[in-house]
């Protein structure tokens, strides 16, 4: 899509860009021996910021060290720095060891500092970053090295029941914006010496955590490369949602369809993990993203594994059926009812055409209006509050509804078409499929209006194509439909018992394919023979 | 190479089979019945037996002309001006038969679908997704092949099934009541408009991924594809007896208008029309994609992707002149149109295999002299 | 009004299709292009102005003539 | 690749200029026509549609009592052009793609139906699943008037009427375009269609109370099947020798016929499975045809004193009597098709060409003077299965 590209970057030109950039690099200048001029600097380079906390005091009694913390407020916990910082160092300091001949330094840290994680900071770049990341700075009069102490302490949301994605059997935990939390989650999920984090800071301002988890042996070690490789070709200012790093890593930005999976559900990670697919966590957000992602993923729900599995294949089954009614019943209306009435069945027809008597735009009108007016309704209750949401819906019933249909505008017929549209449009497990599915509704019903059924397949036609030609790092997009492997299908349109589906998706890895070594279970012999 | 997609054994096993229902499915039926009458699933017969057997000549020119396409293999063989010629004449019969193809769309829409529609418009859209799917490339082809073909099979079965009740064999009665020949007449167009056309993957035999296997790939499909056309046939002369078979247009379609189960199952003719605009959209894309590989083969272009919306253009614009009315094309149609194809499914792989073959004894016999 | 839309459509062709060519230097592509699009665009306006064309099979038939009557008279 | 937006655009574009042009037509601008007669008047056809109100039919808001549906007629030259001319009188196009029945009136059937079967083959808005049937002793447009209660369409009416008579009673058959114009090309075989009667007075029949009251004054009724030669009504076969051709044609699902007991009272017998085969052969180059009827049938009503339906020598001399009831009224049948009409209904032209291809090629030519006098030998097989919920009837106790 260069073409595309070049008009946007021109369009959205940058006037600073190639200028330096405007954020001010820290210099990494090393500590001063002196403690004061320490304390000056620091408070210089972040401008006295309120919320920073600095605590200069005496170590010992008879031999005073010149001392002084900092932390964050907020940020560090500061009733562990009350017990295991000023505590230990103010009172309970025996008095003779503090001699100004012998290393100090060392000594605090080796015998006194009643704390884990203990680092040494020698210049004001990293002790500044971990500083404003909430850990407590510790710095003696006289060395030009200080310590960082991890106590990090902050308030953030409890882990809390999944909102978006509800199961009603299984774990109800979802993700929270803490990426230690997250990562802890997906741990307590899977205790494999095997499932590696890696860690890296993306955004020049906002220094966020990124991590890539995967299974190592299961992984195939080529995505795990390319994760790196595009995560490494991100220069941005800052990544505030797990949003920004799919739109910078995903292969085609240019189509209606997600081709990253995310989720919040740590049990549709770890399974996720375990077909061999890397996952990438971004702090700050409740959202992990998955890839390679292969369309079929948007498809399953993590119920489907929990449930039996003749039940699980009936509803997945149902799912792609609501994908196409959702996708083409109200374009399917308008071309049959203006271009194919000889389809229907004549005392269908007879009825549809009473019940269009007196409406007075045509169909394809009548259908634009009204799924512009159920999309307009829909997007107004997701953004008000829970309370008046409702009462918007009722509102979009009543008067949209049957009024509309009272005051003669629109037929029934057209209103329950665009209902089934819209409940079945619902059915989709993942919402971003769900929105491509309402942005190509549209076009379907404008080739619909002007082509009738003609049109409704040429539109499928090209759906089709463009969906055969993405992948996803380095997957095709549709596999395991096309290319059809017939291995993989165990968990596409139908979901096989848990004992036939022993084999790891062939496309996404190659080794490691054993899965399930149990076979099916033996009918108890009848035990009452003799 | 300019393609460098790759194509499985299934897929092209698959896309043979497509591009054999291809168009035959809509307008072999009259034009085999209207010699054979009942007897016509006879000439299918025949017709699939020669077809497996040309198709198997194919699978000998690609071990004969190993990684060329139908296009650099001419030029191999016959030197730079007679192949230059040659090849010319073979682009031109790919740009042809996609026209052809192209009129029956618009034929068909315009008959069956939107009576009244103009044609340029339904040329156009039409196009668009051929010219999409050529800029893809063979392999997402390939893919988009696998995705749809069970939908086809699937609802051919359901539709054929749902017919039953109105066959009756007394239609097919009496068999070869005026001998042999004009079966043989009827088995000629078929052979040639449904099991010659495969020749069109001469040019793209070169990218299927596992070589070894493509004399298997392609005769299946082949097999697979000849079996619906005859299925077919035998069905709208079980169900409307030859003469209505002969005097309808579409006869396969107004099969699928007849189709009533208990009352609610009926009216279903849409699914067919579905069903053909895939075939219909598989045969055309293949020969339009022979045509624009085959061209910026023969001129040593670097990118063939330029050339598809000028040739569409050519196309849409083509289709409505190459024939006054439906009458003088499907005169054409049957009596010339068929000899045509022969003339660059048979004679012309024929004669480049003769070529090869006499090359490889020339060579053979210089070896033993010295 | 249909040879302003074969226009339309030629220019937008070309407003798709030249600049690339040109910026990779695919002189020959572009000579190719140049002529399929003339080609086209004759047969569009042949469309356009409902120019009459007798018989645009002839040759195949002409061709084709011999063999047909032969088999013809063979299998009648 | 590169570009798909654009060329997006550029069919977003041609979608504006072209949506809403050409072939669209609204649900509320169709005139569906359910029934359509033809006529012939002088040398004009008469062509008349039925068209649905549907609001009347459907709608939900009941206005003044308005009738379903509306007649409208004009005259042409030409069927297609006749059809057309109606838009002068409807306000809406005619759409006839949920046609019913087709109606053709007597005096057309008899000078020749073929000139107004081409246009309902050719027109593409046509389907093949209504019935065609003929308007004895009237005209075409009369039978289109008719309200009829319990179907509020008439033409639906006669269409499901139709049907069901074909399936209980089979002195009906269901003939649709298709099967019509096969038996009219064919030289071994010669259409037959149903006729139409209306009882009572027309100007009655189309008003509203006709289905006010309990016992409609006018009604529309089947009666016998119209024999063509060719494509010209030539005669009527009466109710039952209407059921022997369908027997011979293997339409009969279900029937009900009644034979004599030795008293003179009468039995009557369900016939719930009939099906004949018929053989052709060449006695040294002369045709002849065999019919082998069979037929299973349930006793459905005795009123015979004494019959002794315990004892299965009763059943078995029933079954000889209805043998040579059925049997009997098989040949006169065939013979007065052979001798009054001189017109092969039943196929045994068909028959010929099947068994003998070669001889036929001879006969088919001057096939209908061979079928005058061609030798036809009838042989039925009728069994009687179940006597319904009692054996002997109550008769025999009373004196």
């Amino acid at each position: 899509m260069g073409f595309l590209n070049r008009t946007i970057t021109k369009i959205f030109k940058n006037p600073t860009l190639g200028h330096p950039n405007p954020t001010r690099e820290l210099p990494k200048e090393p500590l001063k021996e002196n403690l004061q001029d320490n304390i000056e600097h620091i408070k210089k380079t972040l401008g006295n910021s309120t919320d920073l906390v600095v605590r200069d005091f005496f170590i010992g009694s008879k031999h005073k060290i010149k001392a002084a913390i900092f932390y964050t407020d907020g940020l560090a916990d500061s009733k562990a720095i009350q017990d295991f910082i000023l505590e230990s160092l103010v009172l309970e300091i025996p008095d003779l060891s503090l001699v100004p001949e012998n290393d100090n330094y060392s000594l605090l840290k080796n015998h006194m500092l009643t704390v884990g994680d203990i680092k040494d900071a020698t210049e004001f770049h990293s002790l500044l970053t971990s500083l404003l990341s909430g850990d407590v700075i510790l710095l003696l009069d006289g060395y030009a090295k200080g310590f960082t102490i991890g106590m990090r302490g902050w308030k953030d949301r409890g882990v809390s029941e999944s909102a978006t994605e509800t199961v009603i059997r299984g774990p109800k935990e979802a993700f929270t914006e803490s990426l230690r939390t997250n990562t802890a989650l997906i741990r307590r999920k899977i205790k494999d010496p095997n499932l590696w984090l890696e860690t890296q800071q993306i955004g020049r301002i906002t220094q966020t955590d990124v991590s890539i988890m995967y299974i190592k042996g299961i992984v195939d070690d080529g995505i795990v490369q390319e994760v790196h490789t595009r995560l490494d070709r991100i220069d941005i200012d800052g990544i505030l949602e797990s949003g920004y790093i799919e739109e910078l890593i995903e292969d085609e930005t240019y189509t209606p369809f997600p081709t990253i999976h995310h989720t919040e559900r740590p049990d549709v990670i770890a399974a996720a993990l375990m077909e061999g697919k890397v996952a990438i966590l971004v702090d700050g957000t409740p959202i992990v993203m998955t890839v390679p992602t292969t369309f079929v993923s948007f498809m399953q729900t993590a119920e489907d594994y929990y449930q039996r599995a003749d039940v699980g294949t009936l509803v997945r089954m149902l799912r792609y059926f609501c994908i196409f009614i959702s996708l083409l019943a109200p374009s399917l209306y308008v071309a049959i009812t203006t271009f194919h009435q000889e389809m229907l069945p004549t005392t269908l027809l007879i009825s549809l055409a009473a019940q269009r008597e007196g409406v007075p735009l045509p169909a394809f009108i009548e259908a634009l209006l009204m799924e512009l007016a159920f999309e307009i309704l829909r997007e107004a209750s997701v953004r008000m509050p829970q309370t008046i949401a409702q009462s918007v819906s009722i509102v979009g019933t009543l008067v949209i509804g049957t009024a509309a249909v009272d005051a003669g505008i629109v037929s029934a017929a057209m209103l329950i078409v665009v209902a089934v549209t819209a409940i079945s449009s619902f059915v989709l497990p993942a919402f971003d499929l769900a929105l491509t599915v309402r942005m190509l509704r549209f076009p379907m019903m404008f080739l619909a209006a002007s082509f009738g059924l003609f049109g409704i397949i040429i539109g499928v036609i090209a759906i089709v194509l463009h969906m055969c030609s993405l992948r996803s790092f380095g997957v095709p997009y549709m596999s395991p439909f096309a290319p059809f492997n017939l291995a993989d299908q165990k968990d596409t349109f139908f979901r096989m018992p848990r004992w036939a589906m022993f084999t790891r998706p062939k496309l996404i890895n190659q080794k490691n394919m054993v899965r399930v070594k149990s076979t099916p279970p033996e009918k108890p012999g009848d035990l009452t023979e003799e | 190479m300019l393609e460098k997609g790759k194509l499985s054994t299934r897929q092209l096993t698959i896309l043979v089979m497509l591009l054999t229902i291809g168009d035959s499915i809509l307008v072999i039926p009259p034009s085999t019945t209207h010699y054979a009458r009942q007897n016509a699933w006879i000439s299918t017969l025949i017709g699939m037996v020669i077809g497996l057997l040309a198709i198997y000549m194919y699978s000998r020119f690609i071990k004969l002309y190993p990684k060329l396409t139908l296009i650099e293999a001419i030029q191999k063989a016959f030197g730079k001006w007679l192949g230059t010629v040659l090849s010319l004449m073979t682009l031109m019969f790919f740009l042809i038969v996609t026209v052809g193809s192209m009129r029956e769309v618009s034929d068909f829409v315009i008959a069956e679908m939107l009576p009244g529609t103009p044609i340029p418009p339904i040329l156009t859209l039409f196009i668009l997704i051929v010219i999409m799917a050529t800029r893809l490339g063979i392999e997402v082809l390939g893919r988009t092949g696998e995705i749809f073909t069970p939908m086809i099979i699937i609802l051919f079965l359901i539709l054929t099934v749902a017919i039953v009740p109105q066959m009756d064999i007394v239609r097919i009665l009496p068999i070869l009541e005026d001998g042999i020949k004009p079966v043989l007449r009827g088995s000629i167009s078929i052979t040639a408009y449904t099991f010659l056309e495969p020749v069109v993957f001469l040019m793209v035999l070169p990218y299927v991924s596992q070589q070894q296997k493509i004399t298997k790939g392609l005769l299946l499909g082949c097999l697979l594809g000849g079996t619906i056309i005859f299925l077919t046939l035998t069905v709208s002369i079980l169900v409307l007896g030859p003469d209505l078979t002969t005097r309808d247009i579409y006869p396969s379609y107004n099969i699928a208008r007849r189709i009533s189960i208990g009352g609610f199952f009926e009216r279903v003719e849409a699914l067919i029309a579905l069903q053909w605009m895939l075939t219909l959209f598989i045969k055309v894309t293949l020969f339009f994609y022979a045509f624009i590989l085959g061209l910026s083969q023969l001129l040593k272009l670097k990118e063939y992707r330029v050339l598809t919306l000028p040739t569409g253009l050519i196309l849409v614009s083509l289709a409505p002149i190459i024939a006054p009315n439906f009458t003088y094309y499907n005169t054409v149609f049957d009596n010339y149109w068929v000899y045509y194809v022969i003339t660059f499914g048979l004679v012309l792989p024929l004669v480049l295999l003769g070529v090869a073959m006499f090359r490889r004894a020339l060579s053979k016999d210089l070896k033993s002299q010295n | 009004m249909d040879l302003v839309v074969i226009l339309i459509v030629v220019a937008v062709i070309i407003a798709v299709e030249v600049p690339l060519m040109w910026r990779k230097k695919l002189i020959e592509e572009l000579w190719v292009f140049s002529f399929l699009l003339l080609l086209g665009t004759f047969f569009g306006v042949i469309n356009a102005f409902h120019i009459p064309v007798s018989n645009p099979l002839g040759w195949m038939i002409f061709i084709y003539k011999p063999v047909a009557d032969m088999v013809n008279a063979w299998l009648a | 690749m590169k570009r798909r937006a654009l060329l997006l655009c550029v069919v977003i574009l041609i979608q504006l200029f072209v949506t809403g042009c050409w072939s669209r037509r609204e649900l509320n601008d169709l005139a569906i026509a359910v029934g359509i007669g033809i006529d012939k008047i002088g040398d004009q056809y008469q062509v008349s549609a039925q068209v649905v109100l549907p609001s009347q039919i459907a709608g939900s808001k009941g206005g003044s009592p308005q009738s379903p549906v509306n007649l409208y007629k004009a005259t042409g030259n030409t069927v297609y052009e006749a059809l057309r001319k109606i838009t002068t009188l409807s306000p809406r196009k005619i759409y006839i793609s949920h046609l019913r029945i087709l109606v053709l009136g007597e005096d057309l059937a008899k000078e020749g139906i073929s000139s107004v079967l081409d246009f309902m083959s050719r027109d593409t808005d046509t389907r093949n699943d209504y019935f065609i049937v003929v308007a004895k002793d009237t005209k075409a447009e009369d039978t289109l008037k008719i309200l009829t209660s319990l179907e509020k369409i008439p033409a639906v009416r006669l269409f499901s009427s139709l049907e069901t008579s074909e399936k209980q009673w089979a002195p009906t058959s269901t003939v649709t375009l298709g099967t019509l114009i096969t038996e009219l090309v064919s030289k071994g075989k010669n259409p037959v269609l149903t006729g139409v009667v209306i009882n009572g007075n027309v100007d009655v029949g189309q008003t509203q109370k006709n289905v006010e009251t309990v016992d409609s004054p006018t009604e529309l009724k089947y009666s016998g099947l119209a024999v063509f030669k060719e494509d010209k009504l030539i005669g009527w076969l009466n109710p039952e020798e209407s059921k022997v051709y369908n027997y011979l044609t293997n339409k009969v699902k279900s029937t009900v016929f009644y034979i004599q007991c030795p008293e003179g009272k009468k039995v009557s017998l369900d016939v719930f499975e009939a099906h004949s085969k018929i053989k052709g052969s060449m006695h040294n180059d002369n045709p002849e045809i065999s019919i082998e009827q069979h037929i299973e049938s349930d006793i459905g009503e005795v009123q015979c004193r004494n019959l002794d339906l315990t004892n299965p020598k009763t059943i078995t001399e029933l079954e000889q009597i209805a043998n040579h009831k059925v049997v009997h009224l098989f040949e006169t049948t065939i013979k007065k098709v052979q001798q009054e009409f001189k017109s092969d209904i039943f196929g045994f032209g068909e028959v010929i060409h099947r068994s003998n291809p070669q001889a036929w090629k001879k006969l088919k030519d001057n096939w209908d003077q061979t079928f005058v006098n061609l030798p036809v030998s009838v042989k039925t097989d009728i069994k009687i299965r179940q006597l319904g919920k009692v054996t002997n009837s109550f008769l025999e106790e009373m004196k």
